[in-house]
């Protein structure tokens, strides 16, 4: 049992730091936040130049093979500078599901072009019933002259507005559970019928989209594994998915927590730094604790989601389960203990207190996770 | 003990009831969340405050000579129901009619009572609130703005922040550093600072929910003549400490009744938004959320209730006053959190987002809601004092 | 509006708080907590004379014909003692449900005997499922030769053992809603099938029994109101008796406070009183919170019950939900600031701490109130 | 990172499961909590200590020259989730192993050394520790227990208190002052004292659950010989602080464990009780909290896994190694708090009660949870400990 980072990880956490220290400085993020693109051609290209954009998948597709412990590495620095722009969506979401169900032809395709910095995707998947569950899919997949045609609206869709595929989850039938008739289709930018809006959001470093479909035809190869077979692969994406949006809100956390410790340290009143004060004191180390903890499973989750260990989907909620509440309570906390300034737009607190509640309705919320954890404990 | 009403005090109800019936401008809208005033509507409640004003439904405590009803806090309290239950707009002069007003009347000289708080009332002159700095936050006596006699006049410099309507300002309530060479409670001043003096500039500070209601406000050597100080030269803590108890309890009484607003706003939603498949208000976790909240918000009343019995029997407000600042901030703010845990991903729209749940109101408050626990004294400065004050426990 | 107590209360309170401080030591307390009884017949013949036996019953049954309210400031200060002995179960159990369901013979018989000291009462309600609803009652009661037989068994019935006269709620028959079919039974001490079974608790100042009835016979005049329509009357019984034990819970807490608060003030740790230090300060500040906050809610529904306002079940609930919480989370920061010495039996912190826990289970939970709190404002 | 096991260490476990298999004391009934060794039980859980001793399965980590195994953390981790599966009886002489025997290892003379370890693992010799006093509870430093020195005798004058096993115990790790004109902290010396030196008296201490776990202990005229100090005159604040920072650690590893069986306990228990006519764990408020616990519990595991790896790794122990206790307080009390809320009014029948739950467990140990958050240093300190020595804010 080794449970702990190896040198090469602590290497990719410190080229991490130091890349996104200077690329990714607080002005870079708010600038981006301003523009519907929230990204620029230039910094996409040097996250491809890093190798990030593969990380995770095979060195034959472009990739550098690496495994999710070595992702929540690079995760955790992204969260550290609330990094905007579509890596979530387009590593994480899109080139994850092209990945897990794709064709071999699918997956020669994308793959390379993703890690290469040449494409990006997203997962259009929610719809307005705002429902995580199989039940929630009723986006239409209709067979049509050897292919389909979709019909739906799809919701809270990340930088749908950005991507050049679309990764879509439609209904092709219904069985005797709601999972089965789940169907994947890889759909291009620029299909017919397919009408992307970017709506304005509280995070304003996450991109969400409406997407509708209206008669929208995709061939017959668009279809991704098994027709009405889609949803396993799905969750798999998404239980990883999960794990290192977990990451990401770990290394927010911890930023916030370092951010307040310092300004604990030489913010001055009654003649004393604030920090000396057991008010402060006892907060500051319950979001220690937060953090850590939130680490601790988050971590055991990367590594249960890169051995395929058959309690992955337990790691992964048990992880969004405590990380969701502990970002939402350090990031809370973070502008408490910062007082009147911590309220302002001009401090970076509240890119952290926004990221942590955007993802804290992403893929679930704490209550809906604990709901999941005690079903799968077989309570 | 008893809550219900004399036949006077009943009758007075149906008056407001009636009289709010007709007057409540068209226009207005209300947004099912605790509500501050925002630019857009200043004017309208400019002139919703001055209807009131002329309708006697304003300053109901304070003295008739100066502009007000010479009423009890029953009244008050009436009143401020009336208004919740009609879902009336807020008071934009708020400032002014909650400290400003009662301090002039509490500690100024008759030519300052009979100038100033009649204009209060029917917001012909908006007051803001000159207390905090930026490096004097929870330690407000550790101000270090500075005014120095110069004849007849105080030269004033220095700098002011997270000063609400300083851009629609007449006056403000300004405590400066008069002597800076006693223990620092002791060398305050308050004044009655007219804004369009030379030398102020009102710079608007934006805040996380993306909007300026703040402001800070900068003082260049601004000269204020030496009648418009409140209560005697180095005197300003003690004033200011008036101010700042009256303020808790009378806009304690509106507090509550919004927050009543507000959980009624977000019943309705609970009843709308579905989590799952399932209708919120069905869900048990969600009702366990919602019903706490609804005995928080009525424990609220009840408390509130307690408090106005003491002050009406001339009796000196005891725990029951100071504690419920404290019990209304962690309420209000759980039930902003909770209103983003029922519109879950619906909560990341913000207005101007077609999907966005009543127009993306929730958010915007939940996120303004976070600043309840640091403005007018942050808990952990409540809760230091309540400590000290009710409870005796010694000073650090 | 008034919403505070009057002279007369007021003076209530102070006789009250003397009395107890003088009648009802820690050492009385402790005395009675190792015997089954809970209480002295000196202490009960004193209390019969203050005349608070009798406080809330009609004059005309030599009660002093006061209300709830009233009986809130004498319970405060009861709690603030942890008073052991039959107070509640008499007077605000079995008492009051001869008051609200006993026939004119039945009240004349028994009130004024309870009042006056020479007859002690309690409910036998509850059985073994533990639940509050009429579905809970399964005893049954069985017509046979113009009286009635029953059978069943009763838990958690407070006192039983000194008891002179049990209220039995027991099933007539079955109707369309579980409330249908539900009876009270006078059951005098000594009738035959009736066995009464002392149980060791946790909180030795409550006594709690097993109640049970092997073919017990009781006359048909032992029936208490209308055959199978005794739930309503038992529900306004249980109503006022949770307002009731709310006061006794704050007056509890009320003392927990002041305790912790006098001990924070002298106690020295690292050379300063603790009380010096935020920890103990903020915690101290939420206490006080609580504490008055549960007093409101209390009031109110003492008063809406004294009232008969339509509110009056919404306000019991809503009280002891919160009065609930309130007092477990005082008695527990009352232990955890005292440290050690709060921990041991010579100190008398734990019997609030424990009078707080068995408090909470009486007459249903925090989560049980919340609930019934969210029926009846139609969630 | 990896969580699985070498062939080596998945033997190492397989054996040790064969052996409990076999070896646990048939009388030994686990009892579904986290369990405190009760007087009762002290006969049987001597024997088990020793038995284990013989078979070496304790003191893993010790050097092999005093008694130990000279093996790793991750043997002794292993070993503590093995006894935890198969609920195991707990080691009684918990303090001279987890505390003493660690401290001997690292400060002693090697006649100490050769002396005691061994000992303390058979279960020889039971040992108690003496550092709270009653006037020092989180002010540890501030001790009063006087040693003066007389020829080659310490005479030892004074109080301890919160002392468990002390009525069993041989032998005390006792701090005591021994120059009180220097810095509290500096004027403090570590002795090991026999228990059975006249002038040694143990007094019971009844706490709150009606046993007598604590004791006081009194020293008058106690006479020690100068072999016995432990470290150094004068040196024993820093003698006492390995022990703690020990005690913590392995302390940590079964402390996760057995929190463990509690919770798999609490599930037996909330699978066969109903509220309100509904099976406990069909409740959907209840199965949030009963998943808050599993997520809790089995994060400590992790925590428990991030701090080993460092140890075995030879760096110090980071932030999670620290955090551990209060984690664990935390959750064991709301598990503690849950049995009590899932037992309903059967929660208040006590041990001896034919309608209590499983004996009256729960009541009983709900009630001894109580002073998690007090013995081995309250939550509060505790905290302050972490915002200074890991955050590096100022002391005040």
């Amino acid at each position: 049992m080794d449970f702990g980072f190896s040198p090469e990880q602590e290497m990719l956490r410190a080229t991490a730091r130091k890349f996104l220290e200077n690329e990714c400085t607080s002005g870079f993020v708010r600038a981006r936040m301003e523009e519907p693109a929230g990204v620029t051609d230039e910094f996409w290209a040097k996250l491809a130049e890093q190798g990030w954009l593969g990380l995770v998948y095979p060195e034959e597709h472009g990739g550098s093979g690496l495994g999710f412990v070595d992702l929540t590495v690079l995760m955790e620095e992204m969260g550290r500078v609330v990094m905007p722009g579509p890596f979530f969506s387009t590593v994480l979401l899109g080139g994850l599901a092209i990945r897990e169900a794709g064709s071999p032809a699918q997956q020669k395709e994308w793959l390379a072009r993703i890690a290469a910095g040449r494409a990006r995707t997203t997962l259009a998947w929610t719809e307005p019933s705002a429902r995580w569950d199989a039940a929630g899919v009723t986006c239409a997949a209709r067979e049509d002259k050897g292919g389909f045609v979709l019909n739906g609206t799809k919701l809270f869709v990340l930088d749908a507005h950005l991507a050049d595929a679309l990764v879509v989850v439609a209904r092709t039938g219904e069985g005797k559970t709601p999972e089965e008739g789940v169907s994947l289709f890889l759909v291009p930018k620029g299909t017919r019928g397919v009408e992307v809006k970017l709506l304005p959001t509280m995070d304003q470093t996450r991109k969400l989209c409406e997407v509708s479909f209206k008669d929208a035809p995709v061939p017959a190869d668009a279809l991704m594994g098994v027709k009405g077979r889609g949803w396993p692969a799905l969750e798999r994406v998404v239980e990883r998915a999960t794990v290192a949006l977990c990451a990401e809100m770990c290394g927010g956390a911890q930023r916030v927590l370092d951010m307040t410790t310092d300004y604990a340290k030489i913010r001055v009143a009654f003649g004393k730094p604030i920090g000396t004060y057991q008010g402060v004191k006892h907060k500051a180390a319950d979001m220690l604790v937060d953090v850590e903890n939130a680490k601790s499973l988050t971590y055991y989750a990367a590594w249960a989601v890169d051995e395929n260990a058959p309690e992955a989907a337990l790691a992964a909620s048990m992880a969004k389960a405590y990380v969701t509440d502990a970002y939402r309570k350090v990031a809370g906390a973070g502008i408490q203990l910062h007082g009147g300034i911590g309220f302002t737009w001009e401090h970076d607190l509240h890119l952290y207190f926004k990221r942590a509640k955007s993802s804290e309705f992403t893929f679930g919320d704490a209550t809906y996770h604990r709901e999941r954890v005690a079903q799968l404990i077989n309570l | 003990m008893d809550l219900s009403l004399t036949p006077e005090q009943e009758a007075f109800g149906a008056t407001v009831r009636a009289w709010l019936k007709t007057n409540i401008p068209r226009e207005w809208k209300p947004m099912g969340s605790s509500e501050i005033p925002r630019a857009e509507q200043y004017e309208l409640l400019r002139r919703w405050q001055h209807a009131l004003f002329d309708a006697g439904f304003i300053g109901l405590t304070w003295p008739k000579e100066y502009g007000g009803r010479g009423l009890t806090f029953m009244e008050e309290l009436i009143l401020q129901q009336e208004m919740a239950l009609a879902k009336a707009p807020p008071i934009l002069n708020v400032l002014g009619v909650g400290m400003a007003g009662p301090t002039i009347v509490a500690w100024g000289t008759e030519e300052q009572k009979k100038r100033y708080p009649a204009k209060i009332l029917s917001c012909e002159e908006i007051w803001c609130q000159g207390y905090s700095e930026p490096n004097a936050g929870s330690d407000l006596a550790s101000l270090q703005t500075r005014a120095v006699k110069d004849g007849e006049y105080w030269v004033i410099n220095g700098q002011k922040v997270w000063t609400s309507f300083a851009h629609v300002s007449e006056y403000m309530m300004l405590l400066a550093r008069t002597d800076p060479n006693v223990p620092k409670h002791k060398g305050i001043t308050y004044f009655l600072l007219d804004m369009k003096l030379p030398g102020v500039t009102v710079k608007p500070l934006r805040q996380i929910t993306g909007e300026a209601e703040f402001n800070e406000v900068f003082f260049d050597n601004v000269r204020v003549h030496e009648s418009q100080v409140l209560g005697g030269v180095n005197n300003g803590w003690a004033v200011g400490l008036t101010t700042l108890m009256y303020e808790r309890l009378t806009l304690g009484f509106g507090l509550q009744v919004r927050l009543r607003i507000a959980l009624e706003g977000l019943i309705d939603l609970a009843r709308r938004m579905e989590k799952s498949g399932r209708v919120v208000t069905k869900d048990p976790v969600m009702r366990q959320k919602l019903a706490q909240l609804w005995i928080d918000t009525e424990c609220l009343k009840y408390t509130g209730a307690r408090a106005i019995t003491k002050l009406l029997r001339g009796e000196m407000p005891g725990p029951e006053a100071s504690t419920g600042k404290m019990a209304w901030v962690d309420t209000h703010q759980r039930l902003q959190e909770l209103a983003m845990e029922i519109e879950g991903p619906y909560s990341q729209l913000w207005k101007g987002s077609e999907w966005a749940v009543e127009g993306g109101v929730w958010p915007q408050s939940f996120l303004r809601s976070r600043a309840n626990s640091i403005e007018g004294g942050t808990t952990e400065i409540q809760k230091n004092i309540i400590a000290e004050r009710l409870l005796g426990l010694p000073k650090d």
